[in-house]
């Protein structure tokens, strides 16, 4: 789950590092009002899921109070990458010394948390691995430990000569790894982490992404989500507990497992179809869940067939069936249904759909290739 | 002969008396496996199905039954902790099918598990099955027959489709690992293809890999350098938009380096077979062996 | 440093660990009220740093709170093992259906710290330890891991075979050992950790003591002592910087090093004396340190004779030199003065003593001979 | 020939420029010791005495200079650290003489430093000395002479004592170590003694022990069951009274085991001498060799 830039910001203020003042705003009047609270310059920047919003025109400097408001009544409303920009956070304009990056994420080789620091922030940080990636220094820490003293200081005096600034720096390290097992994170940076010209060491930009598997035992952090700033399918996806991706084709698909799902894609686009989404209903299925899926694939206009690929294992494939025939029953389907269907119950499945007036195939090719083919005419 | 279970392979159930838990030990013990004990807390000495004994703690169940291995189905809250538990108590194998545990959790159990000395395959897995020896997880087992087959995958239902088509094609398997789609998971292809390449009832190798991570690139290049038996490789995902989240946490691509065409390319050059789709596996098998 | 029972209480509280309402009074009155407002059958316990309070007398039931406050006139101003009652907590008198024992040290041998629990509560644990030692159960626990919840349950179902009371000993464990490591613990041991008849499991009594060098992390911890609590001659002491036991016998010592202190005592046993104290001025002695420790060896009327035993390594022998000159002059000395003096900047040492009329052995048996002879004179 | 430090010993001095630490890197320069690095942060760059460069990071120091020992004389806050970082940078020997460490500092430090190898001596230790060859710590160098006698101890200035015993009666050393007092220790009379067995250079070993713990009796088991080489023993402490705490965080005598006659039964059972005060010191190897 992606976290605003505000969001992340009280997560780091909790844990003891330097942010600047400032506070969100849903409209031109609060912005105006925040503006006027800081006093002097603001900056008022776009919250929404989404990289480049400075150069989207997403974030902007203010004089006054009602330059802030004017920016802002600019700003919210905004589509910034297909996101509707709903809420500004309003904070003083900081003046910058010199800009550094700083993150922690789980790296998959090391199975640890591997701390990585830049003396070039501000900028796109991805830009700065590939072109320049001797100006990135990582740190796989050991959980078992934590961030230890000597570490975060050695990093730190990577990014900064004089030592005070490095023991700031190396202070906000190690509550960015306390932070990060604190509220479940998968990906915290903060970027920039600049020095003023008076030498404080503060953390301008932040970003934070949660485990999904962490939300259920940090209920403060599952509810900061924000599903407006999210696209209502996958919202629905998700509420259903299917995960959901929206793409460009037109074969809905209906597919239990991530990588049988992911698979089926790949031989719709052999097959020379496009999918319409990626869908994976998981593994303890029940009815219900098909017939959400079935209404949340068939919201889609460019949907132009419907491919049902189940391999029971855990997923039985009566319960499948039964939630196909529960969902035509709630919805006639517009489009045609291929459905493919093998594994556990499966016996029980086909005599669920057959006396249904629905036929289900066993090979998996096959399926596909009728799906492409329903889908083209 | 097989990989990681065999007949000497003697199981605890940790969760044995859950939704899942209960369901899978039934199909287990239908399909051979000798599951010798159950442990879910509280419930000690209430026999699962009358036959079952069932312990409060795996140290218990441990010292009366000899359990050698542990297959686990608690909740997702509770199975971090069922992990360090089973380590605890000397498990050589851990199977852990539970999906959906932080993966910061699994920062600090896999270390544990390792100093220990354990196996660990998962989290999120389907588990293994070595056909007519020993089913530990939820593979379904009448779409495996015995053969010289290895299979391993990130992948669960995936992998149903992969072992079905050999089955159904008179290709046998020694062993079918499903190693889980997990960022942090116990056990990677490189521990599995190291275990085929020494195992004399395995002739050839399936490997079934997904985008995200780099872990297939490891993969080939450990072929490349110490394998002599065929692999034939898949991987999932070509269709899948860069950047974009495919319900496995594995599945974020960071970079170029987790694309489905990059580990295709390292597949190839490593010498590995490259399947376009799932059917394709018995025309590349027949062409290997 | 030693922690009374009701500052424990309060750090077990804050870690989550149940206890039973209570506060502590230092007058009747003060006593009376708490139990006014506590209500029902209440319990006044003497806060002293010794074991064996009920014995002496010093925990008495209530059941109404002017009798309440008659407890409490007599426990306070009691002398329990030599130390004055100053405070008494008062609590609600718990109903206890059993009692059982938790603790935590740090072992020497596996260099970890070590849970201890037993279903033998309520009594003096070390006198289980020898006559029942298969009713401890001991658990050393991975630092680098904490105290897993299997461990603790484990643990728990040893001391409760209902599931839920196991689960609340089980939280109350994991509590205590955060709480060990958050103060800075050498020892935390909650005795009895009750179950009362409707089941809640509750620490009715607890003792902490901390590791004296954590006191400097923890200003808040070390706010907690109590120096009315302590022996005045150790306050001063610590506050000087020195360790001292007060003993029984008539040589007063004065030496360098814990190790060497020891030594001496146990020399000045061989040759016949006994020793007054163990004082040891530490490494990096400043003469001030000198003036502070005569000051206190000589408070003592049955010094009969005083003995320097120096060797100078970190600690300098002119140092020491200089703080006897001070001394003497700020405070004439009524008793005998016997000086070895060897090691670090030795010659500078008896420079300064000669010329203030002093003369310095080198040899320490000579030395201990010397003063054990001037003592029995 | 000697023990843990010998002329090959390159040492850094972790707290160069504090007060401690620059006057005893003084004297084991003088002593003869090869100080190669200091390190300080946020000194890097200014050479100490302007000879001994001096670095902000340990790793830093090792790279420039192939340090392979450190002394440590930080204030004991940052002691924890100081080892921590030591550890990280692949020191082999660690020498801590900073006193006041908190234990449970310790209790995360000291599988820190095992896990990489490392062999930690202290904390709260005076250090060691190969008399002529290297001085490590703060003993004096001065009261030792080189010899065939090892001398392994938990004390500071009771160890200057014996070991100015020695000297004086003409027992020279091979090396003099002082383990410390502190409860949690890096290096314990074990592995000392282990050490001086396989020295060549070391003909008999002196054990100064003192109240507290059962070290002294796992030692005395170990030199009766794993030592051919005479060993002389030294118990503090028995006029302490029991339970009462002695300066030493280690002085704390726990039910009958720590006290110091049965540590000196111990450690006649095992064989070994036992002095009755300091000055038997001389008559008892005189006895033995």
């Amino acid at each position: 789950m992606n976290l605003h830039e505000y969001q992340a910001r009280d997560i780091l203020k909790r844990h003891g590092i330097p942010v600047p003042d400032g506070d969100v705003a849903q409209t031109p009047a609060e912005a105006q009002t925040i503006a006027q609270r800081l006093g002097g310059k603001v900056v008022v920047k776009a919250q929404v899921h989404a990289g480049g919003r400075g150069k989207a025109g997403g974030v902007k400097l203010a004089a006054q109070p009602d330059e802030a408001a004017a920016h802002a009544s600019r700003i919210l409303g905004m589509t910034i990458k297909g996101l509707t920009v709903q809420k500004v956070l309003v904070a003083p304009a900081t003046d910058i010394a010199s800009e550094s990056y700083v993150g922690i994420i789980v790296d998959r080789g090391s199975q640890r948390p591997v701390l990585m620091v830049s003396d070039a922030g501000g900028i796109d940080i991805e830009e700065v691995a590939r072109a320049t990636p001797e100006r990135i220094y990582r740190l796989a820490i050991d959980p078992r430990y934590g961030l230890l003293p000597h570490q975060g200081l050695g990093l730190a005096l990577r990014l900064y000569r004089d030592l005070a600034q490095a023991r700031s720096a190396a202070a906000i390290m190690a509550n960015l790894y306390a932070a990060f097992y604190a509220v479940g994170a998968s990906l915290a940076e903060i970027n920039p982490l600049v020095v003023t010209p008076d030498g404080r060491v503060l953390a301008l930009d932040a970003k934070i992404v949660i485990d999904d598997n962490e939300l259920g035992r940090h209920p403060e952090i599952a509810a900061l989500r924000d599903t407006s700033a999210e696209a209502p399918s996958e919202v629905q996806a998700r509420e259903a507990g299917l995960t959901f991706v929206k793409l460009d084709g037109s074969v809905g698909c209906c597919v239990n497992g991530a990588g049988l799902a992911m698979a089926t894609m790949d031989l719709v686009k052999y097959y020379g179809g496009a999918p319409a989404n990626f869908l994976d209903i998981g593994g303890s299925s029940n009815p219900q869940k098909v017939v959400d899926a079935l209404r949340i694939i068939t919201a889609d206009p460019h949907v132009k067939a419907i491919l049902f690929n189940i391999f029971g294992g855990i997923t039985r494939g009566d319960d499948v069936a039964n939630g196909i025939v529960q969902a035509t029953r709630q919805f006639p389907l517009a489009v045609p249904l291929v459905i493919r269907l093998t594994g556990t119950n499966e016996a029980e499945a086909v005599k669920i759909l057959t006396q249904a007036g629905f036929s289900a195939l066993t090979d998996m090719d096959e399926a596909v290739r009728q799906a492409v083919a329903r889908a083209a005419t | 002969m097989s990989v990681f279970v065999d007949l000497e392979t003697r199981l605890l159930v940790q969760g044995i008396t859950g939704r899942d838990g209960s369901f899978h030990t039934r199909q287990m013990i239908a399909y051979g496996t000798k599951v010798v004990a159950g442990v879910t807390p509280g419930k000690g000495g209430q026999p699962f199905d009358g036959v079952v004994p069932v312990f409060d703690t795996v140290a218990d169940a441990v010292r009366e039954t000899r359990a050698n291995a542990t297959v686990i189905y608690v909740p997702a809250a509770l199975a971090a902790s069922a992990m360090y538990e089973a380590a605890d108590a000397g498990m050589g194998l851990i199977v852990c099918i539970t999906e959906g545990i932080p993966v910061l959790d699994m920062t600090k159990v896999l270390p544990y598990v390792h100093e220990r000395g354990a196996r660990l395959i998962g989290p999120n897995c389907p588990g293994l099955i070595s056909p007519t020896q020993s089913k530990v997880g939820i593979i379904p087992g009448n779409i495996c027959k015995p053969g010289r087959v290895g299979v391993v995958s990130r992948s669960g239902t995936l992998t149903y489709e992969i072992v079905h088509q050999l089955s159904s094609n008179g290709f046998g398997q020694s062993t079918c690992i499903g190693i889980g789609g997990d960022p942090l998971i116990g056990t990677n292809f490189i521990h599995c293809l190291s275990a085929f390449q020494a195992d004399p009832a395995t002739d050839a190798v399936v490997v079934i890999g997904e985008i995200g991570g780099t872990d297939e690139q490891q993969a080939a290049e450990f072929v490349q350098q110490g394998m002599t038996k065929p692999v034939i490789g898949f991987i999932a995902g070509q269709t899948a938009p860069p950047g974009r989240r495919m319900g496995h946490a594995g599945a974020i691509i960071s970079g170029s380096a987790g694309t489905a065409a990059e580990k295709m390319a390292a597949f190839a050059q490593a010498g590995i077979s490259v399947m376009k789709r799932p059917a394709d596996v018995v025309p590349l098998l027949r062409e290997r062996l």
